[in-house]
């Protein structure tokens, strides 16, 4: 029976290696999918919680968040690959069509 | 009838938009005309009791007016030289529909200032005259009018913004129920709460008046306005600041402006004299009245801030007629300009072709520099003296600058009218028609004033009295 | 010994049987598979390898492990190798999950490797797992056959898999359960839920087969067009690995179908009157029933012929995924509403269904079957191209 | 499981929403068959049936599925504001979609989804409520961006898809620490656990709050998460920019104003970390606003500064935040509406005009300049327009909890936002005698639109109590998180 | 199970790779097209967007057969009010499934 904590903390972990992605790489496609492993984490955490509390609603939550990560991902894919067929790139930095 | 008194311009100013060309100056002079009967039938009446009804009641805000004495003059000079502005521009400008409903919404900003007794009302109104303003320079402008704008702008919305937020702060920290100037004034602040909040305000009305450090906005703002000095008529109109201090500031800020006092009136005081000085150097007569201005207002504000009756009295009577002389010295340097196509005042022998304007100009000049027997006299006179009670030494140095303004109003007169002009030739016409009536009326007014002091005085000094009774 | 170590080694030596026990029967579903086609086709088949070529699969080993491993140059080295262990992993994965019998009936021991309650879950997470193999195989080669190949077999795969999710759906609600053993029980006490769902086994039937990639479905190696699809690249042992997962994925169909629609473990009550109890006999009914399986795909690859891509597509999207949709909505209204009435008529409503499938087929090809289009100027695309 | 209890599901709380949703997917499949116009009345029209329905429900403070979904009057204050913003947005569409090149019926379809959305946000009564209302809408609002064919709007959608995306992660993070720190995922609940809450969870609760903190400033586009802002602003087609800037950013704010002034109002830390935001937000977008060329960006950074002013109210006290923040929406909605149409009246294309171009715009278009200049008049927050009053009950509101320093720099930002305003205002102003730059052509739609909101400004500005004495209530407002 | 089929696996590459000879040539180790030399360069281009879309209708409709199976389990627990539930629910889906279709994403060659 591994303790709630452990889990926490992993997810922290998570969360944070997702966080550094989204702040560190450049192609929209890592900073998307370090989003999705911040989803994750904290999936895992609502789920390590709900366990701790001992009731289901938190897994409800976990559902949707579930279902708002494919979703994400579906509209994000789109949007990625729009851009991506226009041009060779998606780097985050080379689209810069409007000055920052 | 007070709200008459207060809205019918506004209204007018809306039916402009609505009236055709051709009947705008008509309906507009009539406006005015109308605005300063009620006021004279309201001056008659003994002045407008206040008339309190809540305006949003959830937030405490109601629209409360009222005309004692005090607001009555200033509005009466409000609505009269508005009257004499819209005169002169139905005459000067080419198509003055936008220029006249403008001045219009101007003064009904301006006359709900004065009869505001309640402290967001008198925000309101206070902004609410800023934009006509603003449109006037922004439409009739100069060629840098940008930069005035802007400085303008936001040297007043410095002002008010830090305004708004002691108008919250007094309600919130003295816990009245409503902003009623008497709820207020019967919730008062105390402590260095109140000295903050009197800084908030002052900021707004050292803004207006103008104060030292806080002037910078004025001299551009009348230079670039359109020639003919109707905007800046308005503009003189609109330094209300030594208005709102007496009204607002006495009345729920007392410690704190008496322990500001010494500053408050060492920088008055320091005003006067700089203006003055600065005022020698201008060869543009806007300018130079731009400055002459300011110069008075360090006289006024000296005389409010001194919190001693003669000199608050001397105050009030030198703000509402220097508006009126000033007004009319910007008019007339527009006439100038009319004839001799610049402001400078290095046009000379303008005397010879035009001596009825020269005259004219000569004796509201007169009026400015406090010749005993005109308006100015008394006012800058009761100021001094009741400021020499207070603090010899600032009211000497103040004292300066009305010797100063007689030299720089006489040399730069005797440069524009007397010397012979360096090229001649240009054919300068004398006061025509409605001309006339725009000199001249207020040169009557100063002169009445001038001598018959009473009727003034006696609107004047009850509530001094009253206020410094109730408040220091 | 302490017991959880004794259940481990229990549960290990499960495992390891299980996964031999497929691959055997893979090296030999090839051999029945060649036999069975030629004797359709009336041709001979293997016979020389042994008797009756029974030693065939051994030989095809021994080769396949003999054969040199190309790795090709434009591949992606990793990704190429681990490929088919992921389609091979996952394959042998999924069959552990279903129960061969009764609890403890093997020797004592529980028939079946794992058992979860969400074992349907666990199973059909497992099979759509399958398809990295594929795809990545066909992506790391590196080459455009197979990345052609491997993109097709992807988009089959994931589309036939809502139908296949969407068809168990009935089923579940009758059960009100997702584990096998639940399922299985449910079967045992009302009679096999293929009489209650034919619809809903029809489209699972269906996109079984194309899950397995088997004809008519076998798109991703399609030789006409594109050699052999994800597996063009692959030599050797890998390429066999593939064929592995592809059989055993047949293997493990066959498995589901038999346990969710027929019963599973369990025999024909009847047959306790003769011999009590063999109802209850592990192992023989399900294999009997997987062996059936097995022969049905096997035959429709000799009988039908491969769909067109555009075809395959459209027939899952346009015509399996309402239906199934449609089985589960019926399902629902009738355990809503008509549940006091017992079973029958979700039976009669099956069997309505198919027949009024078949009946409408002419009318629901349209939905599917378009006519290619046929582009006019095909002589100007280079020979060859496709 | 504690055996199955069956949600209460009464229709009536869920109407508004249900309505709006019919609306969306009435777009959906009847815009293959009617023309766009139709679908957009259509839209319309289900906007109105939803207003209609939250006025009957208006005192009645019914909820759903256990009071997952109230709709309380705050919810209802707030819908109506939204419901507005839509209309004005579909209505300005009318006009101009066309010419932005935006796909349909995708366009319609997607933001009667948004709408949807916002209203689950509004009504929300529970965090995932909320959660899934927020992502309906930000998802939404991600295509939105993204759905005119040029390079300017996908790389708007691309940034907005990115960092919304890192937003919603934030937050739902926060949502899980919330829940491990209170054990109940409701507003109710979190509110009375958070109250007496036991030293060993607080850190969690605070963690989870200024993470919920961070999600919704990167939703409003708080300082310092607004970066995003300007660029999508800018580069959205201006009708989808104007359905952002107001619609979207109202929701955002009934969940902050549903999750911070209801659930956490009793959860210490957070509300200093607001303050320094709200700060940094004024100034930053004032700031940056002053150095702008293109209108349309200008209104973009003026956004995120009233998003600033919008946060004060947050600081308040529920009772004086409360209707602060509705009728301050109330009024951000229709002047940003208003100049927002205004551009995209007179652009010639969706990248807005130049304020060089804005000279002399009264002598060419002088219905449209008067109405821009009243709105940037409101906006700057002078007198007589609604926009003051507004700002007078935001700075009350932070002056009144306390948080003096922080109204005092509103004031002095504000200066920064007048001067630009004014700027454009006084442009349109000065005479000019070159020749037309603008879009030419009759939009009777959004010229009705542009009316509706500068007519109301004004009138809301010399009565605020038409629109303020609803709200006014505090018992409204201290029963946020429902009871 | 999922160890020990990985481990079979793995085991068989292994013993492949000790067994197997290793006789590369540059023309066995082309990518094979028919024979020719590879033309056009890398192959993992960009794919036709068909399959994009596919992916992603796939997605969409997986969860939503996700959030199917608890409904079915429970179904039978909790009555005619999962009916409705699902009933509103397979509309939604459909709503999404006939754009799909009117935007022929389900058209293919």
């Amino acid at each position: 029976m591994v303790s709630t904590n452990s889990y926490i903390i992993l997810s922290g972990l998570l969360f944070a290696i997702g966080m550094f992605g989204v702040l560190t790489r450049r192609t929209a496609v890592m900073v998307f999918l370090s989003v999705e492993l911040m989803l994750n984490a904290a999936n895992l955490s609502l789920v390590a919680f709900a366990r701790a509390w001992g009731d289901l609603t938190a897994q409800t939550a976990v559902f949707i968040v579930m279902t708002l990560a494919a979703a994400e991902v579906a509209i994000g894919l789109a949007i990625i690959v729009t851009i991506f067929r226009k041009r060779e790139t998606t780097n985050v930095d080379a689209l810069a069509a409007m000055k920052g | 009838m007070i709200h008459f008194f207060i809205f019918l311009p506004m209204l007018a100013s809306l039916l402009l938009l609505a009236t055709p060309v051709r009947w705008r100056e008509e309906v507009a002079g009539f406006a005015a005309a109308a605005t300063l009967g009620l006021g004279l039938y309201i001056w008659l009446g003994g002045g407008a009791a206040l008339v309190s009804v809540p305006w949003i009641q959830a937030l405490g805000v109601t629209y409360s007016v009222a005309l004692d004495g005090v607001s009555l003059l200033l509005g009466l000079v409000t609505a009269l030289m508005t009257f004499v502005a819209i005169i002169y521009t139905a005459r000067r400008i080419p198509n003055p529909g936008t220029m006249l409903s403008l001045i219009l919404a101007m003064e009904t900003g301006l006359l709900g200032i004065y009869a505001a007794r309640d402290f967001v009302l008198f925000y309101v109104f206070f902004e609410d005259a800023l934009i006509p303003a603003l449109l006037m320079l922004a439409i009739y402008g100069k060629t840098h009018r940008m930069a005035a704008l802007i400085k303008f702008g936001a040297y007043t919305l410095l002002g008010s913004m830090l305004m708004l937020v002691s108008i919250i702060g007094v309600k919130a920290l003295g816990g009245s129920p409503t902003f009623a100037l008497a709820d207020l004034a019967a919730h008062p602040v105390t402590g260095a709460a109140q000295t903050w909040l009197y800084l908030g305000f002052l900021a707004a009305m050292a803004v207006k008046l103008p104060l030292f450090p806080l002037h910078a906005w004025l001299p551009d703002f009348h230079e670039q306005n359109h020639d003919s000095g109707v905007a800046d008529v308005m503009g003189t109109l609109y330094k209300v600041g030594a208005y709102g201090l007496f009204r607002f500031g006495m009345t729920l800020f007392p410690d704190a402006s008496l322990e500001l006092r010494p500053v408050l009136m060492s920088l008055a005081a320091f005003t006067a004299i700089y203006a003055a000085w600065i005022a020698f150097r201008q060869p543009d007569w806007k300018r130079l009245l731009a400055y002459a201005g300011l110069s008075h207002m360090g006289l006024v504000a000296l005389g409010i801030f001194s919190l001693e009756p003669t000199a608050m009295t001397g105050a009030i009577y030198l703000l509402a007629f220097q508006n009126v002389y000033t007004g009319a010295l910007f008019l007339a340097a527009g006439m100038l300009q009319e004839r001799v196509g610049s402001l400078s005042t290095r046009v000379g022998g303008v005397m010879t072709q035009a001596p009825v304007l020269a005259g004219v100009t000569m004796s509201l000049w007169f009026a400015s520099i406090a010749v005993p027997g005109l308006a100015g006299f008394i006012g800058e006179f009761s100021v001094l003296l009741g400021a020499y009670q207070i603090y010899p030494w600032l009211a000497f140095i103040a004292g300066l600058s009305t010797i100063a303004a007689a030299i720089y109003a006489l040399s730069a007169y005797q440069t524009t009218y007397w010397q012979v002009r360096p090229s001649g030739g240009v054919k300068v016409f004398d006061l025509q028609h409605t001309e006339w009536l725009v000199l001249g009326v207020p040169l009557a007014v100063c002169v009445v004033f001038g001598v018959y002091s009473a009727p003034a005085l006696g609107l004047i000094q009850p509530v001094v009295r009253a206020l410094l009774g109730g408040g220091a | 010994m302490p017991a959880w170590l004794y259940e481990l080694i229990i549960v290990v030596l499960k495992g390891v049987g299980v996964a031999f026990a497929l691959l055997t029967t893979f090296a030999y579903m090839t051999l029945v598979e060649r036999r069975l086609l030629a004797r359709m086709q009336i041709r001979i088949g293997p016979n020389r390898v042994g008797f009756n070529g029974l030693l065939q699969p051994l030989a095809d080993a021994v080769k396949s492990i003999f054969k040199e491993d190309l790795n090709i140059t434009m591949s992606d080295k990793l990704v190429y190798t681990l490929a088919p262990l992921i389609a091979i992993t996952c394959a042998l994965a999924t069959f552990g999950g279903l129960p061969a019998g009764p609890p403890n009936s093997f020797f004592g021991a529980n028939p079946w490797v794992y058992s979860l309650d969400v074992g349907v879950l666990v199973l059909l997470a497992l099979t759509s797992m399958g398809v990295y193999g594929i795809f990545l195989g066909g992506w790391a080669s590196g080459s455009k056959y197979p990345l052609l190949g491997g993109l097709r077999s992807a988009a089959q795969i994931i589309s036939y898999e809502l139908g296949m999710g969407l068809s168990l759906l009935g089923l579940l609600m009758l059960v009100g359960s997702t584990s096998f053993r639940a399922i299985v029980g449910w079967q045992g006490d009302h009679g096999w839920l293929i009489l209650f769902q034919a619809l809903g086994f029809v489209t699972f039937f269906v996109s079984s087969f194309a899950e397995t990639n088997r004809t008519p479905f076998d798109l991703p190696e399609a030789e006409q067009e594109l050699v052999a699809g994800y597996l063009t690249e692959y030599t050797a042992i890998k390429w066999a690995l593939f064929q592995m997962a592809e059989y055993v994925n047949m293997i493990t169909a066959s498995a589901l179908m038999s346990t969710l629609f027929f019963g599973g473990y369990k025999g024909p009550q009847f047959l306790n009157a003769l011999i009590p109890g063999i109802s209850e006999w592990p192992f023989i009914w399900l294999i009997l029933k997987i062996a059936v399986f097995l022969f049905i795909f096997i035959w429709a690859r000799a009988t039908l012929p491969r769909l067109r891509y555009d075809q395959l597509m459209r027939f899952g999207w346009k015509l399996l995924f309402p239906l199934a949709l449609a089985n589960t909505m019926f399902t629902a209204f009738y355990l809503a509403y008509l549940k006091g009435w017992g079973l029958w008529p979700l039976g009669v409503a099956g069997v309505l269904g198919v027949a009024a499938l078949i009946a409408g087929s002419d009318r629901v090809r349209p939905l599917w079957n378009k006519p290619g289009v046929r582009v006019l100027d095909d002589q100007t695309k280079p020979i060859g191209g496709d | 499981m504690n055996g199955l209890v069956l949600p209460d599901v009464p229709l009536a709380p869920m109407l508004p929403i249900l309505l709006t949703l019919l609306g969306a997917i009435a777009a959906t499949v009847l815009g293959f068959f009617l023309p766009r116009r139709a679908v957009a009345i259509i839209a319309l029209v289900s906007l109105g049936l939803s207003a209609v329905s939250m006025g009957t429900l208006w005192n009645k403070g019914q909820t759903a599925f256990n009071g997952s979904l109230q709709a309380d009057n705050a919810a209802i204050a707030l819908g109506i504001v939204l419901l507005i913003g839509s209309a004005l947005a579909i209505l300005v569409s009318l006009d101009t979609a066309g010419r932005a090149r935006l796909n349909f019926p995708e366009f319609d379809a997607i933001l009667m989804f948004a709408v949807t959305g916002t209203l689950v946000i509004a009504f929300s009564g529970d965090l995932v409520t909320m959660l899934i209302g927020l992502e309906v809408m930000s998802l939404s609002g991600y295509v939105l961006a993204t759905l005119q064919d040029s390079r300017e709007s996908e790389e708007s959608g691309l940034k907005y898809f990115l960092l919304g995306a890192t937003g919603s992660a934030i937050l739902i993070y926060g949502i899980a620490l919330v829940y491990g720190a209170t054990g109940s995922l409701n507003f109710a609940g979190i509110a009375t656990a958070s109250s007496g809450l036991q030293v060993l969870n607080s850190p969690l609760l605070v963690a989870g709050a200024l993470m919920l903190l961070c999600g919704f400033g990167f939703k409003v586009a708080l300082a310092p998460f607004h970066q995003w802002t300007p660029d999508v602003y800018g580069g959205a087609p201006t009708v989808v920019s104007l359905f952002l800037s107001t619609v979207v950013k109202v929701g955002a704010f009934a969940g902050m104003l549903r999750v911070f002034g209801g659930a956490l109002h009793n959860a210490p830390n957070w509300l200093g970390v607001l303050a320094v935001l709200t700060a940094a937000t004024l100034v930053v977008g004032n700031l940056a606003a002053l150095f702008q060329t293109n209108f349309k960006r200008l209104l973009a950074y003026s956004a995120v500064a009233q998003t600033g002013f919008l946060a004060l109210t947050l600081l308040g006290t529920q009772q004086v935040g409360g209707p602060a923040l509705a009728y301050y929406l109330l009024i951000y909605t229709l002047t940003t509406a208003a100049a927002l149409a205004v551009v995209a009246a007179l652009q010639r294309s969706e990248a807005g005009l130049e304020i060089s171009d804005m000279r002399g715009l009264y002598y060419r278009h002088p219905g449209y300049a008067v109405a821009l200049a009243i709105c940037l008049a409101s906006l700057a927050g002078l007198p007589p327009f609604a926009g003051f009053m507004a700002k007078y009950m935001a700075f009350q509101a932070a002056f009144q909890n306390g948080f003096a320093w922080v109204a005092v720099v509103a004031a002095l930002s504000s200066i920064a936002a007048f001067i630009y305003y004014m700027r454009v205002a006084a442009l349109m102003f000065m005479p000019d005698r070159t020749p037309a730059r603008e879009y030419p052509g009759a939009r009777p739609a959004l010229t009705f639109s542009v009316a509706l909101g500068v007519v109301s400004i004004t009138v809301l500005g010399i009565l605020p109590n038409l629109a303020y004495a609803w709200v006014a209530f505090p018992g409204i407002w201290t029963q946020l998180a429902g009871t | 199970m999922l160890l020990i089929a990985a481990g079979i696996g793995v085991l068989a590459v292994i013993v492949s790779l000790l067994l197997g000879p290793k006789k590369p040539s540059r023309a066995k180790l082309m990518p094979y097209e028919s024979g020719n030399d590879p033309a056009g360069g890398d192959a993992r281009q960009r794919f036709p967007v068909h399959f994009y879309l596919v992916a992603m209708l796939f997605i969409v409709f997986d969860i939503e057969t996700a959030f199917f199976y608890p409904i079915a389990v429970a179904y039978q627990k909790l009555g005619t009010f999962a009916f409705w539930e699902t009933v509103s629910f397979v509309a939604l889906v459909l709503v999404g499934y006939f754009y799909v279709l009117k935007k022929g994403v389900l058209e293919w060659a």
